[in-house]
C-alpha cells in the first residue's frame, strides 16, 4: 500500500502555500516568476495525486495540459521579462510603482 | 492514420469524438485568420501600412460574428447541444458572448489601425493576437468543461500579456504589462488548484458532470468543495475585476495601449463573465445557498469601491478603469439575484457595458492619436479644449460616457433599468438603493470627464479646486467667460476608428430606441444548459 | 345712471393707459391735463351716479354690477364686482374731487420736473386703484385696490429715486403696509372659512350667524390691515418718512385719500365689529394712543410737512377712535373734512415749498403771509379747522367723535381732548414759524431762494379746499335729524350697528363747548407762545422730535437684527450648513476615495496579498458553510 | 385626428438631433433663426391643443399608446389633462422667447440642438403617462441641461451643472426605486407587470410600503422643485446657467417637481400623501420663510431669483398638500405664472448682464434713470412676483393660502410671512439696483426693440391672467376635481374593497 | 493505516516531500537567483519523483524533461542574459512594512483554512470506471483520454504555442529606442510621469 493520498495533497498545499508566500514577499521578478511555477507543480502534484485516488486518468491529462500552458506562460513571461529589464542592472518588482491610486 | 496509430498502440480504437466543425467554426475562422496573417507577413514582408491586416481580422471578426449569430437562430429553433465530447456547448448562451466578442474584436480591431500605424513593424502580429486572444474568449464562453475553459482562459490571457506589452518603450506600458502578467499568473494558479480541489471532491472537470454529481450526491464533507469553488471564483473575479481581486485594473487600464485596454474592459470582461455564470449556474447550482452571500457582498463592495475611487483620479483611463469596476458589480448584482429574469438583464447590462466601453476606449485612443501621441497618460486636464478643437469626438465620448452613467435613451439607462427592476423585484430593497447610489458617485465621474472636455483652455493663474468651490458656493463672483485660447487642430478622424465609434454610438442609441430585439436576445442566451 | 359706475372707475384707468404710453409724447402740460381731464370726468361721473343712487328709497341705496368671474374654484367664486351703497358713493365722490383738485395742483407743482406725464402715470392709477378699493365688491376685489394704492404710494414715495432717502422711504412705506396685507389675506381666509364667500353681499346678509370670537379674530384681523394702511400705532412710522414724495403726493395719498383707507375698510366691516366689543375698544384705545403720539410729535417738528405728516397721524388717530366707539358716522365725517382741510394744508405748504425754492425746514422760513397771500390765508384757514374752532368743519367733525368717546368712556374722552388741544398748539406754531415772525430765509448761501406766490393752478384749489374745509361741516350738523345728511345718507350702512352712542342734546352742547374752547386755548397758547419767538429748544424736546424713538427703536429691534439673519442666513447658513451638509457626504464620499486608494499602492506584491486575503476571507466564510 | 400630442413631445428633439448632424457649412447666424422657427411651431401646435382641449372634462384627453418593450411592460403612452395642459403651453411659450432672448454666439449649432432636446424633454415629462417614459423624460432634462450649463454657463457653470445633474440624480436614485417597487407590489398583487399610472393608481398596498414609496418618489420631486432643505444645488445653478437655460430652468423644469407629486404622488399614493402630508407642508413652508430670508440677504440677482423660486414653489407645494379642490388649483395656476414671471425676470437680468457685465447688487446702481422702458416692465415683473393683486402672482398666491388656510391654517398662517418677505427681498434689491444715482454715471442704454419684444408677451401674460385667470382655472379645476376625488374614493375603497374603483 | 504503508513507499514519500519543500523554501529565501533556480530544479525533481511513485510515469517523464529541462534553463537563460548580479534579501529594509507578516499569515491561513475545511477527507468524487488508469500503460491511457474525451483542448493547446512564439517573437521586436534624441525623450517622459504621478 501507498503512502495515502491525503499526505500528497497536504504536501501540495503546502508547495503552493509556499509558493503563494514566495510570490508575496519576493521582490526579484523572476524568483516571483519560479514561485508561480512552483504554485502550478503544486497543482500538478494535486491533480495526479487525485488521479490516484480517484482511479481516473482526467487528472494526468490535466496535468499534461498545465505543463503545456506553464511552457507557453514562461515563454513569454521571461520574454516580457527581457524587454522590460533590458540592459537595466535590477530586476526588482518595486521598482515598477508610477501606477497607482 | 490516426486510426492505424491507435490500433497500434492498444488493440481497442480509439473513439474519437464527432467533431462538429460548424460549431466551431467562429473559433477556427479566429485562429486560421491569425495564422494566415503570419504567414502572409512572411511572404509578403511587413508594410508601413496595416489596412490589409487589420481588413483581413476585421473580416474575420465579421464572419465569426455572422456565424455566431447563425448558430445562434439554429440554436433559438433546434435547441442547445454539446459538441465535441461535451467539451463544449453551443446554445443560446455561448452564441450571444460569441457575437458579442465579434462585436468587440471589430471595434478593436477598427480603433488599433490608427495604433497600429505607429508600431507599423509588429502590427501584423498585433493583429494575429487579437484574433488569438478572441479565439481564446469563445473558447471560454462556449467551454462545457473546466479544462477547456482553463485552456481558453490562457489562450486569452497570454495572448492579452503581450498585447498589453506592445509599447514596451514607454514606462507606464512595461510596468503594467508586469503586474498584468504576475497577477494574471497567480490568478491562473488559483484557478487552476481550484480546479483540482473540485476534480477531487467531484470526480470530474466537466461542468454537466460535476452538476450531476452533485445533484445525485450529498456530500459528507464538502470542505473541498467549497475551497475549489471559492479558488476558481477568486481566479474568474480577478478576470473581470471584483473586488477584492481588483487591484491591477486601474494599472494596467492606464498603462496598456488604449487600444487594448478597450479590448479588456469589452471583450475580456464578458469572457471572464461567461466563464462565471456559467460554471456557477451550471456545475455549481446546487452550491446555491452557499455562494450566493459571497455574491452579495462582493458585488455591494465592487460597486462601492468602483465608484467612490473613481472620484478622486486624475487620469482619464483610469478613471474609466474604476467605472468599468462599478459596472462589474452591477452585473454581479444581477448575478447575486440570481432569477431566470436577473440573468438576462445581467446579460444584456453585459452586452450594453461591452459596446459602450469598447465605444469609450476607442474614442480615447481616437484623440490619442489625433493629438498625436502615441500612447499617453491622459489627464483630465488634457482634455480640456477638446470640444472646440474636435467637437463631433467629443461629443461622441459626451455620449458614450453618459451612456455609461446610465442617461436615457441610450442602452445604458436600459441595462441599469433591468438589473434593477430584477433586484427590486426580488425585493431587494436596500441592494437597490446601495446600487443606485453608486450610480449617482459614478455619474461625477463620468461628468468629470465630460466637464473637462467641454472647459475651454485657460492659460489663467491656477485656481485650486477649493477656491472654486468656496466661490461657488457663496455666489459671489459673476465672473466673466474667460477668452478660450482657440487652437483649431485640423488632425483627420481616422477613418476605421470613426466606424468603430460610430458601431458604438449606433448600438448605444439605436437598440435604446428599439429596445425589444436585445432584450430577446438576452433573455434567449440565459437557456444555460 | 348707477350703471355708469364702471366708467368713472374706468376713466382714470382709461387716464392711465393713455399717459401710460402717450405720456412722453404729449408732453407738458398735456399730458397734466389729460390726467386732470380724467379725473375730472370721473368726478362728474360720480355725481351723476350719485343722483342715481339718491334717487332711490334709503334702504335699498345698494347698487352691485357684476362685470365678470375673476376667478373660481370648487366652491370658491370671486367676481369682479362693484358695490355701490351710500359708504362707499360717499367715498368715490370725495376721493375724485379731492383727487381732481390735486391734479390741477399738481400740474403747476410738478412743472419743472422731468418725469412730469410719469407723474401723472402714478395718479391716475392710484385713483383707479382707490376707487376699487372703495367700490369692489369682494374682499379681495378691494384687496386688489387697497395694494394698488399702496403700489402707487410706493412708486410716488419714491419718484425721486435718485435721493436715497425717497428711496428707502417707498420701499418702507411698501413694506410696513404688507404687514397689514397679511392681516387682510388672514382676514379674508377667516370671512371665506366661516362665511363660505368673500362678496360683502354675501358676507354681509350672514354675518350675525357668527360667534363672539370669530368676528373678534376677523375684525382684528382686518384692523392689523388698517393699522397698517391708516398709519396707527406701531406702524405709523412709515407714514413719516412718506414726505419724501412730492407734496401733491403727501396731500392726496398720504393726507386725504389712501391712509383713510383703513377708516374705510374697518367702516365697511361695521358688522363684524358691532359683534366684537373687544375688537372695539381694542380700535378705540389704539385710536386715541395714535392720536395723542401723532399730536405730541407735531409738537416738536421742525419740517413743514413732517408736521402735517403727525398731525395726520393723530387725526387718523381721532378716527379709529370715532371707528372704536361705534360712531361710524362721525368717523367718516372726520374723514370727509380732515380730507379738505389736511390736504387744503399739505398744498399749501406745497405752495411754501415750491415758493421758498424746495426749502422745508420752518426755521428757515417766517414772514411769508407778505410774499404768499392767498396761501398764508387759505393755510390759516386749514389751520383753524383742523383746531376744531367753530365753525369750521372740524368742529363739527370732531366734536362729534369726541362724543361718542365721552359716552364709551370719560378716559377715552380726556386723552381725546388733550390731543385736540395739542392739535391747536401745533398747527398754530406751524403757523406762526412759516408765515409771521422774522423772516429768517435770507440764506446768504442761497440767495437766489426769493420766496414768491405760486401759479394760479396751484392757488386756485388752494382756494377751493379752503371754502370746503370752512364750510365742509355742513354737511352733518348736529341740529336735528334733518339737517344732520350725512347721518341720515349713511344710516343704511350701519343699520346692524346695535346703536351709535346718542348724547343728550343739553350734554352735546356742553361738550361743544368743551370743545370749542380746547380749540380756542390751543390757538391762543400757540399765538402766545410763538408769535415773536422761534427757537424754544424747551418746548421742542428731542424725545419728541423722534417721536419716542420708535423709528429707532424698530431699526434696533426689527431692521438690524434682520439683515443681520438675512446676512447670516445668506452667508452662513446656506452654504456653510445645509449646503455644507450635502457637501460632507460628498467630501464623505471623496474622502473614501482618497483613504482607500492608499491601499492601491502600486505594488504587485500587495495586489497579490490583497487578491489572497480574498481567498482567505471566502475560505474563511465556506468554513461556517461546510457540512460537519 | 391631427397627432397633436406626439408633435408636442417629438418635434423639437428630433429636429434637434437632426441639427447636429448638420454640414459644418450651414451657416452659424441660421441656426438661432431655425431655433425660433421650430419652438414657435411647437408654440402653435400647443395652441391648437390648447384650442381642442375640453373644458370641463376632468380625465386625461388625446391618450395614444404604443406598446413599446412589452418584455417590461413598458408602453409609449400620452395624455393631457387640465394639470399638464397649461405646463405645456408654459413650455411652448417660454422656450421661443428663450432662444429668441439669447444671446450665445459660441458654437450655436449645439446650443440650439440642446435647447430643442430640452424641450422635448421638458414636454415630454409633463405629456407621458407612464412611470417609465416618465422616468426617462425626466432624466432627458438632465443631460441638455447640464450641457447647456457647462458649455455656454458662466465661468463656474461646469462645476454648478456637476452639482445641479448628482443633486438631481440622487433624487431620481429613488424615484427609479419606487417606481420599481411600486410596479412589483402591483405586479405582486394583479401579476400585471406595468408602468401605466392609470393602471398602478389602484395599487394595493401596505400603508408602510405606501409612504416609503411616497418618500422615494417625493425626495425627487422636492429636490427638482426645489423645496427646502434641498435647494442649494439651485442658487448655483441659476446663477451660472447661460440665462437661456435659466428661463427654462426656473420657468420650466422647477415644475417637474411640483407636476411630478400632483400627478404621481397624490395619485398613485393618495394615503401616503395625506398622512405625511404635514412633513411635505412643513418643509414649504420652511422654504417659503427661509427662501425669502435668505434672499434678502442676497447680493448675486440670480441667486437671488433663486432664493425667491425657493420661496415661491414652497408656496406652491403648499398649495398641494393642502388637499382643497382652491388650494391645488391655485397650486397649478402658480405654477405657469411662476414660470412667466421667473423667465420674465430671467430675461431682464439677462438684459442688465449683457450691458453691465455684473449682476451683483453692489455693483448695480440707477438704472432706472437711464432705462426707464426696462425698470417699468422689471417692476411690472417684480410685483407680479411679489403677488400684487391685478397681476398673475396674486390669484394663484391667493387660492393657495386661502386653501391651506381651510384645511392647515397654522401653516397658512406662517406662510402669508412669504407675502410680506418677498415685498422685502424684491424691493432691497430693486431699490439696490434700479433706484439711486450710479455713482459712475456710466450710460445704460433702455431696452432695444427686440429685447421689448421678447419681453412684451411675458409682460402680457402677467397682465392678462392677473385679470382673467379663469381661462385657466375652468381647464384646471375639473382635473384637479378629479385628482382630489380620485384620492378621497380611493382612500374609501382601500378600507372596504376595490371592486368600486374597477368600475368606475 | 501508516502500518499498512510499505517501507520503501514511505521512505521515497518522506525524502521527496523532504526534497520538495526544501527546494521550494529555498526558492522563496535564497537571495540569488541562480540558487533559487537550482532550488526550483530540486523541487521539481522531487515532484517528478512523487508522481512516479504514484504510477505517472509519463507525467512525469514529461515534468523532468520540459521543468527541469526546459523551464529552469529559460530562467538561467534569462538570469544570465539580463547579468542580475544585485541580490535581493527576502527581509531586507522592506518599503512595504507590513507585507511580509500578512504575507505569512495569509500563507498560513490559507494553509490551515484547507485542511480544516478538507478535514482530511480529500476526495469525495466517485471512482471512475470509463477512464479509469488501472490500464494497459500509462502512456496508452493517458493517449486515449487525450484523443478522445479531451482532443478539443488538446488542440486548442496548439494555439497555445502559437501564441507563445508569436508572443516570443513581438516582445523580442521591440524596438529599442534607436537615436540619442529618442532617449533623451524617453527619459524626458518618464520624468514627467514621475512627476505627475506624484
Amino acid at each position: 500500500m501507498s503512502v495515502p493520498g491525503s499526505w500528497y495533497l497536504i504536501l501540495a498545499a503546502t508547495l503552493f502555500g509556499v509558493g503563494a508566500f514566495g510570490l508575496l514577499v519576493r521582490r526579484n521578478i523572476l524568483i516571483m516568476f519560479m514561485c508561480l511555477e512552483l504554485m502550478l507543480n503544486a497543482v500538478n502534484l494535486t491533480l495526479v495525486t487525485y488521479s490516484r485516488m480517484l482511479n481516473d486518468i482526467a487528472g494526468q491529462v490535466s496535468v499534461f495540459f498545465v505543463l503545456v500552458v506553464a511552457a507557453a506562460e514562461v515563454v513569454v513571461g521571461l520574454g516580457l521579462i527581457v524587454s522590460i529589464f533590458r540592459g537595466k542592472r535590477q530586476v526588482t518588482a518595486d521598482d515598477l510603482h508610477i501606477l497607482r491610486g | 492514420m490516426m486510426y492505424l496509430f491507435a490500433t497500434v498502440l492498444n488493440g481497442s480504437p480509439i473513439k474519437f469524438p464527432q467533431i462538429s466543425y460548424v460549431s466551431i467554426l467562429p473559433e477556427i475562422i479566429l485562429i486560421g485568420v491569425a495564422a494566415t496573417i503570419m504567414l502572409l507577413v512572411a511572404l509578403i514582408g511587413r508594410t508601413r501600412a496595416t489596412y490589409g491586416y487589420t481588413g483581413l481580422g476585421v473580416a474575420a471578426a465579421l464572419i465569426s460574428g455572422v456565424w455566431s449569430y447563425h448558430l445562434n437562430q439554429s440554436v433559438t429553433s433546434h435547441g442547445a447541444r454539446s459538441v465535441i465530447g461535451g467539451a463544449l456547448a453551443v446554445d443560446g448562451f455561448s452564441t450571444f458572448f460569441m457575437i458579442l466578442t465579434s462585436l468587440g474584436l471589430i471595434v478593436t480591431l477598427l480603433v488599433a489601425e490608427a495604433y497600429l500605424y505607429k508600431v507599423a513593424a509588429r502590427g501584423p502580429e498585433f493583429v494575429a493576437l487579437t484574433l488569438l486572444s478572441a479565439s481564446g474568449a469563445m473558447l471560454m464562453e462556449s467551454a462545457y468543461d473546466l479544462l477547456v475553459l482553463f485552456i481558453g482562459l490562457e489562450i486569452l490571457s497570454i495572448s492579452l500579456y503581450v498585447m498589453v506589452a506592445f509599447t514596451t518603450s514607454r514606462k507606464l506600458s512595461k510596468e503594467s504589462a508586469f503586474k498584468y502578467f504576475i497577477l494574471g499568473g497567480f490568478a491562473s494558479a488559483l484557478f487552476l488548484y481550484g480546479l483540482a480541489l473540485t476534480y477531487g471532491a467531484t470526480g470530474s472537470t466537466n461542468l454537466a458532470k460535476i452538476a450531476l454529481f452533485l445533484s445525485n450526491n450529498t456530500l459528507t464533507s464538502n470542505g473541498v468543495l467549497l475551497a475549489g469553488m471559492v479558488l476558481i471564483l477568486a481566479g474568474l473575479g480577478f478576470k473581470v475585476a471584483l473586488v477584492p481581486f481588483q487591484f491591477w485594473t486601474p494599472d494596467v487600464y492606464q498603462g496598456a495601449p488604449t487600444t487594448v485596454t478597450g479590448y479588456m474592459s469589452g471583450v475580456v470582461k464578458a469572457a471572464g463573465f461567461a466563464a462565471l455564470l456559467r460554471v456557477f449556474f451550471v456545475a455549481f447550482e446546487t452550491l446555491r445557498a452557499d455562494w450566493q452571500p459571497v455574491l452579495l457582498v462582493v458585488s455591494v463592495l465592487t460597486l462601492l469601491v468602483g465608484a467612490v475611487l473613481a472620484v478622486v483620479q486624475k487620469d482619464v483611463k483610469r478613471t474609466l478603469a474604476y467605472s468599468s469596476i462599478n459596472h462589474a458589480g452591477f452585473i454581479l448584482l444581477g448575478l447575486y439575484v440570481a432569477t431566470a429574469a436577473s440573468i438576462g438583464d445581467s446579460l444584456y447590462y453585459l452586452f450594453a457595458y461591452t459596446v459602450m466601453s469598447s465605444g469609450t476606449f476607442a474614442v480615447i485612443s481616437m484623440i490619442a492619436h489625433l493629438e498625436d501621441r502615441t500612447e499617453m497618460s491622459l489627464s483630465l486636464t488634457d482634455l480640456k479644449g477638446l470640444s472646440s478643437k474636435y467637437p463631433k469626438v467629443a461629443l461622441s465620448l459626451a455620449i458614450l460616457l453618459l451612456a455609461q452613467a446610465g442617461a436615457p435613451f441610450t442602452i445604458g439607462f436600459l441595462a441599469k433599468f433591468s438589473v434593477l427592476s430584477a433586484v427590486i423585484q426580488a425585493h431587494h430593497y436596500a441592494l437597490g438603493v446601495l446600487a443606485m447610489l453608486s450610480v449617482v458617485i459614478a455619474a461625477v465621474l463620468y461628468l468629470r470627464i465630460t466637464l473637462s472636455m467641454y472647459s475651454p483652455v485657460v492659460e489663467k493663474r491656477d485656481v485650486s479646486d477649493e477656491e472654486l468651490v468656496q466661490a461657488v458656493s457663496l455666489g459671489a463672483v459673476a465672473v466673466e467667460v474667460e477668452e478660450e485660447t482657440q487652437v483649431k487642430v485640423k488632425s483627420k478622424i481616422p477613418l476605421p476608428a470613426g466606424i468603430a465609434v460610430f458601431i458604438a454610438l449606433a448600438i448605444t442609441i439605436g437598440l435604446a430606441l428599439d429596445a425589444n430585439p436585445l432584450v430577446h436576445f438576452a433573455a434567449q442566451a440565459t437557456l444555460l444548459k | 345712471m348707477l350703471s355708469f359706475l364702471p366708467y368713472v372707475v374706468g376713466l382714470p384707468l382709461l387716464g392711465f393707459f393713455v399717459l401710460l404710453f402717450l405720456g412722453r409724447r404729449l408732453g407738458r402740460p398735456a399730458a397734466g391735463i389729460v390726467g386732470s381731464v380724467a379725473v375730472g370726468l370721473a368726478f362728474a361721473g360720480s355725481l351723476f351716479v350719485y343722483s342715481g343712487l339718491v334717487s332711490r328709497p334709503a334702504n335699498q341705496r345698494i347698487y352691485v354690477d357684476r362685470l365678470f368671474s375673476w376667478f373660481h374654484s370648487g366652491s370658491l367664486h370671486v367676481n369682479v364686482s362693484l358695490y355701490l351703497d351710500p359708504l362707499s358713493m360717499t367715498m368715490v365722490l370725495f376721493v375724485t374731487g379731492v383727487a381732481f383738485l390735486i391734479h390741477i395742483y399738481s400740474i403747476g407743482y410738478m412743472g419743472h420736473d422731468e418725469r412730469f406725464h410719469q407723474f401723472f402715470v402714478y395718479l391716475n392709477l392710484f385713483v383707479f386703484s382707490m376707487l376699487i378699493l372703495v367700490v369692489g365688491g369682494s374682499l379681495p376685489l378691494t384687496f386688489l385696490g387697497w395694494e394698488g394704492v399702496g403700489t402707487c404710494s410706493y412708486f410716488l414715495i419714491a419718484f425721486w429715486f435718485e435721493r436715497p432717502a425717497a428711496a428707502s422711504a417707498g420701499k418702507k412705506a411698501f413694506i410696513v403696509n404688507r404687514i397689514g396685507d397679511a392681516g387682510f389675506l388672514l382676514g379674508s381666509f377667516m370671512v371665506y372659512k366661516y362665511f363660505g364667500s368673500l362678496s360683502y353681499s354675501h358676507i354681509f346678509s350672514q354675518s350675525s350667524g357668527v360667534s363672539h370670537e370669530v368676528a373678534t379674530w376677523i375684525s382684528l384681523l382686518f384692523f392689523v390691515a388698517a393699522i397698517g394702511k391708516s398709519a396707527q400705532i406701531p406702524l405709523f412710522v412709515w407714514l413719516v418718512d412718506a414726505m419724501e414724495g412730492p407734496t401733491p403726493v403727501s396731500a392726496l395719498i398720504h393726507a386725504a385719500t389712501m391712509v383713510t383707507a383703513g377708516v374705510f375698510l374697518m367702516a365697511r366691516l361695521n358688522p363684524f365689529l358691532a359683534l366684537s366689543q373687544t375688537s372695539s375698544m381694542v380700535i378705540a384705545i389704539v385710536g386715541v394712543a395714535t392720536a395723542l403720539l401723532g399730536a405730541t410729535a407735531a409738537t416738536s417738528q421742525n419740517d413743514i410737512k413732517k408736521v402735517l405728516a403727525y398731525s395726520t397721524v393723530s387725526q387718523l388717530g381721532f378716527m379709529f377712535l370715532g371707528i372704536g366707539t361705534g360712531a361710524y358716522v362721525a368717523a367718516i365725517f372726520l374723514m370727509v373734512t380732515h380730507a379738505f382741510y389736511k390736504a387744503l394744508l399739505f398744498l399749501g405748504a406745497g405752495s411754501v415749498i415750491h415758493g421758498m425754492g424746495d426749502e422745508q425746514n420752518l426755521k428757515k422760513m417766517g414772514a411769508l403771509r407778505r410774499f404768499m397771500p392767498i396761501t398764508s390765508v387759505t393755510f390759516i384757514v386749514g389751520w383753524l379747522s383742523i383746531a376744531g374752532v367753530p365753525p369750521f368743519s372740524g368742529f363739527w367733525s370732531k366734536g362729534d367723535v369726541l362724543d361718542s368717546a365721552f359716552v364709551k368712556s370719560p378716559i377715552l374722552w380726556i386723552f381725546g381732548i388733550v390731543a385736540a388741544l395739542l392739535t391747536a398748539y401745533y398747527m398754530g406754531r406751524e403757523t406762526y414759524l412759516a408765515f409771521y415772525g422774522p423772516s429768517r430765509w435770507s440764506d446768504p448761501i442761497k440767495p437766489s431762494a426769493h420766496p414768491h406766490e405760486s401759479p394760479g393752478v396751484m392757488t386756485y384749489p388752494l382756494i377751493v379746499l379752503a371754502v370746503l374745509a370752512l364750510l365742509g361741516g355742513a354737511l352733518n350738523l348736529p341740529f336735528g335729524s334733518k339737517i344732520a345728511f350725512l347721518s341720515n345718507w349713511l344710516a343704511p350702512v350701519f343699520a346692524s350697528a346695535p346703536s351709535a352712542p346718542q348724547v343728550s342734546s343739553s350734554l352735546e352742547v356742553i361738550l361743544g363747548v368743551v370743545d370749542a374752547v380746547v380749540a380756542l386755548t390751543g390757538v391762543g397758547l400757540a399765538i402766545s407762545l410763538w408769535r415773536s419767538r422761534w427757537d424754544q429748544p424747551a418746548l421742542e424736546p428731542k424725545t419728541l422730535q423722534k417721536a419716542y424713538y420708535v423709528d429707532a427703536a424698530y431699526d434696533a429691534a426689527v431692521a438690524v437684527p434682520g439683515t443681520w439673519i438675512a446676512r447670516e442666513s445668506n452667508q452662513v447658513i446656506d452654504p456653510k450648513v445645509i449646503d455644507g451638509a450635502v457637501k460632507t457626504l460628498t467630501d464623505l464620499v471623496s474622502n473614501t476615495g482618497k483613504l482607500t486608494r492608499r491601499l492601491q499602492n502600486g505594488y504587485v506584491r500587495s495586489y497579490a496579498l490583497a487578491v489572497s486575503f480574498g481567498v482567505v476571507v471566502l475560505l474563511g466564510y465556506m468554513l461556517t458553510r461546510a457540512s460537519s | 385626428m391631427f397627432p397633436y400630442l406626439e408633435t408636442l413631445v417629438f418635434l423639437p428633439g428630433v429636429i434637434g438631433v437632426v441639427i447636429f448632424f448638420f454640414p459644418s457649412e450651414f451657416p452659424k447666424r441660421y441656426y438661432k433663426g431655425l431655433g425660433v422657427a421650430v419652438s414657435l411651431v411647437e408654440l402653435v401646435v400647443a395652441a391648437a391643443m390648447l384650442v381642442q382641449f375640453k373644458t370641463g372634462v376632468g380625465g386625461y384627453q388625446m391618450v395614444s399608446t404604443y406598446h413599446w418593450i412589452p418584455t417590461f411592460g413598458i408602453a409609449w403612452s400620452l395624455g393631457v389633462d387640465g394639470i399638464s395642459l397649461f405646463l405645456v403651453v408654459l413650455s411652448a411659450i417660454l422656450f421661443p422667447i428663450a432662444i429668441f432672448g439669447s444671446k450665445e454666439t459660441k458654437d450655436p449649432k449645439s446650443f440650439i440642438a440642446w435647447m430643442l432636446i430640452l424641450e422635448t424633454a421638458c414636454v415630454g415629462s409633463f405629456l407621458v403617462l407612464d412611470l417609465f417614459d416618465f422616468f426617462l423624460m425626466f432624466e432627458l432634462t438632465l443631460i441638455p441641461t447640464y450641457f447647456l450649463m457647462s458649455n455656454w454657463g458662466f465661468s463656474l457653470g461646469g462645476r454648478a451643472a456637476v452639482k445641479f445633474f448628482v443633486y438631481t440624480f440622487l433624487g431620481s436614485a429613488f424615484l427609479l426605486i419606487g417606481i420599481l417597487a411600486l410596479v412589483f407590489i402591483h405586479d405582486g398583487g394583479t401579476g400585471q407587470v406595468t408602468f401605466s399610472i392609470v393602471a398602478l393608481a389602484h395599487t394595493q398596498m401596505s400603508s408602510t410600503a405606501g409612504r416609503l414609496i411616497f418618500l422615494a418618489f417625493s425626495i425627487a420631486f422636492l429636490i427638482k422643485a426645489p423645496v427646502f432643505p434641498f435647494h442649494t444645488w439651485s442658487p448655483d445653478a441659476y446663477s451660472q446657467s447661460p440665462i437661456t437655460a435659466a428661463i427654462v430652468l426656473g420657468g420650466v423644469m422647477a415644475k417637474l417637481g411640483t407636476y411630478g407629486i400632483i400627478r404621481f404622488d397624490f395619485q398613485l399614493f393618495p394615503q401616503a400623501s395625506r398622512s405625511l402630508g404635514w412633513l411635505i407642508l412643513t418643509l414649504a413652508v420652511a422654504g417659503i420663510v427661509y427662501g425669502a430670508v435668505t434672499a434678502a440677504g442676497e447680493s448675486h440677482l440670480s441667486r437671488l431669483v433663486a432664493y425667491s423660486s425657493l420661496s415661491h414653489m414652497g408656496f406652491i407645494v403648499l398649495g398641494l398638500f393642502a388637499f382643497t379642490q382652491i388650494g391645488l388649483s391655485g397650486a397649478v395656476l402658480q405654477m405657469f405664472n411662476h414660470g412667466i414671471y421667473t423667465a420674465a425676470l430671467f430675461l431682464l437680468l439677462g438684459m442688465i448682464y449683457a450691458r453691465r457685465k455684473t449682476l451683483d447688487t453692489s455693483k448695480l446702481a440707477g438704472i432706472q434713470s437711464k432705462a426707464p422702458i426696462m425698470a417699468g416692465i422689471f417692476t411690472v415683473v417684480m410685483l407680479a412676483s411679489i403677488g400684487l393683486p391685478g397681476l398673475n402672482g396674486f390669484v394663484g398666491e391667493f387660492m393657495i393660502l386661502l386653501g391651506t388656510f381651510i384645511t392647515h391654517r397654522w401653516w397658512a398662517v406662517i406662510g402669508v410671512s412669504g407675502v410680506i418677505l418677498s415685498a422685502v427681498y424684491m424691493l432691497w434689491a430693486y431699490q439696490k439696483v434700479f433706484h439711486r444715482r450710479d455713482p459712475e454715471q456710466r450710460s445704460f442704454k433702455d431696452l432695444s426693440i427686440r429685447e421689448i419684444a421678447t419681453l412684451v408677451p411675458l409682460v402680457i401674460l402677467i397682465v392678462g391672467i392677473g385679470i382673467f385667470p379663469n381661462v385657466l382655472l375652468s381647464r384646471i379645476n375639473p382635473s384637479v376635481h378629479k385628482v382630489l376625488s380620485n384620492s378621497t374614493t380611493q382612500s374609501i375603497v382601500y378600507h372596504s374593497s376595490l371592486g368600486k374603483v374597477a368600475g368606475r | 493505516m501508516i502500518a499498512t504503508i510499505t517501507t520503501p513507499d514511505l521512505v521515497t514519500f518522506i525524502a521527496a516531500a523532504l526534497a520538495a519543500l526544501v527546494g521550494a523554501i529555498g526558492v522563496v529565501t535564497l537571495r540569488h537567483p541562480i540558487h533559487a533556480a537550482l532550488m526550483l530544479v530540486m523541487t521539481f525533481f522531487a515532484i517528478a519523483v512523487l508522481f512516479v511513485e504514484q504510477g505517472a510515469q509519463f507525467l512525469a517523464a514529461v515534468q523532468v524533461i520540459v521543468y527541469a529541462g526546459a523551464i529552469v534553463v529559460l530562467f538561467l537563460f534569462v538570469i544570465m542574459l539580463l547579468g542580475v548580479d544585485k541580490r535581493d534579501a527576502i527581509v531586507p529594509k522592506d518599503t512595504v512594512s507590513w507585507q511580509l507578516p500578512l504575507g505569512l499569515l495569509v500563507a498560513v491561513a490559507i494553509l490551515i483554512e484547507l485542511s480544516v475545511l478538507t478535514k482530511g477527507v480529500w476526495a469525495t468524487g466517485t471512482h471512475s470506471v470509463t477512464s479509469s488508469i488501472n490500464g494497459v500503460s500509462n502512456i496508452a491511457v493517458l493517449a486515449r483520454a487525450v484523443f478522445s474525451t479531451y482532443l478539443l483542448p488538446f488542440e486548442a493547446t496548439s494555439v497555445l504555442l502559437i501564441i507563445a512564439v508569436l508572443g516570443a517573437v513581438v516582445l523580442a521586436r521591440i524596438p529599442r529606442a534607436s537615436t540619442e534624441e529618442e532617449i533623451a525623450l524617453e527619459k524626458e517622459s518618464d520624468v514627467k510621469e514621475e512627476v505627475e504621478q506624484k
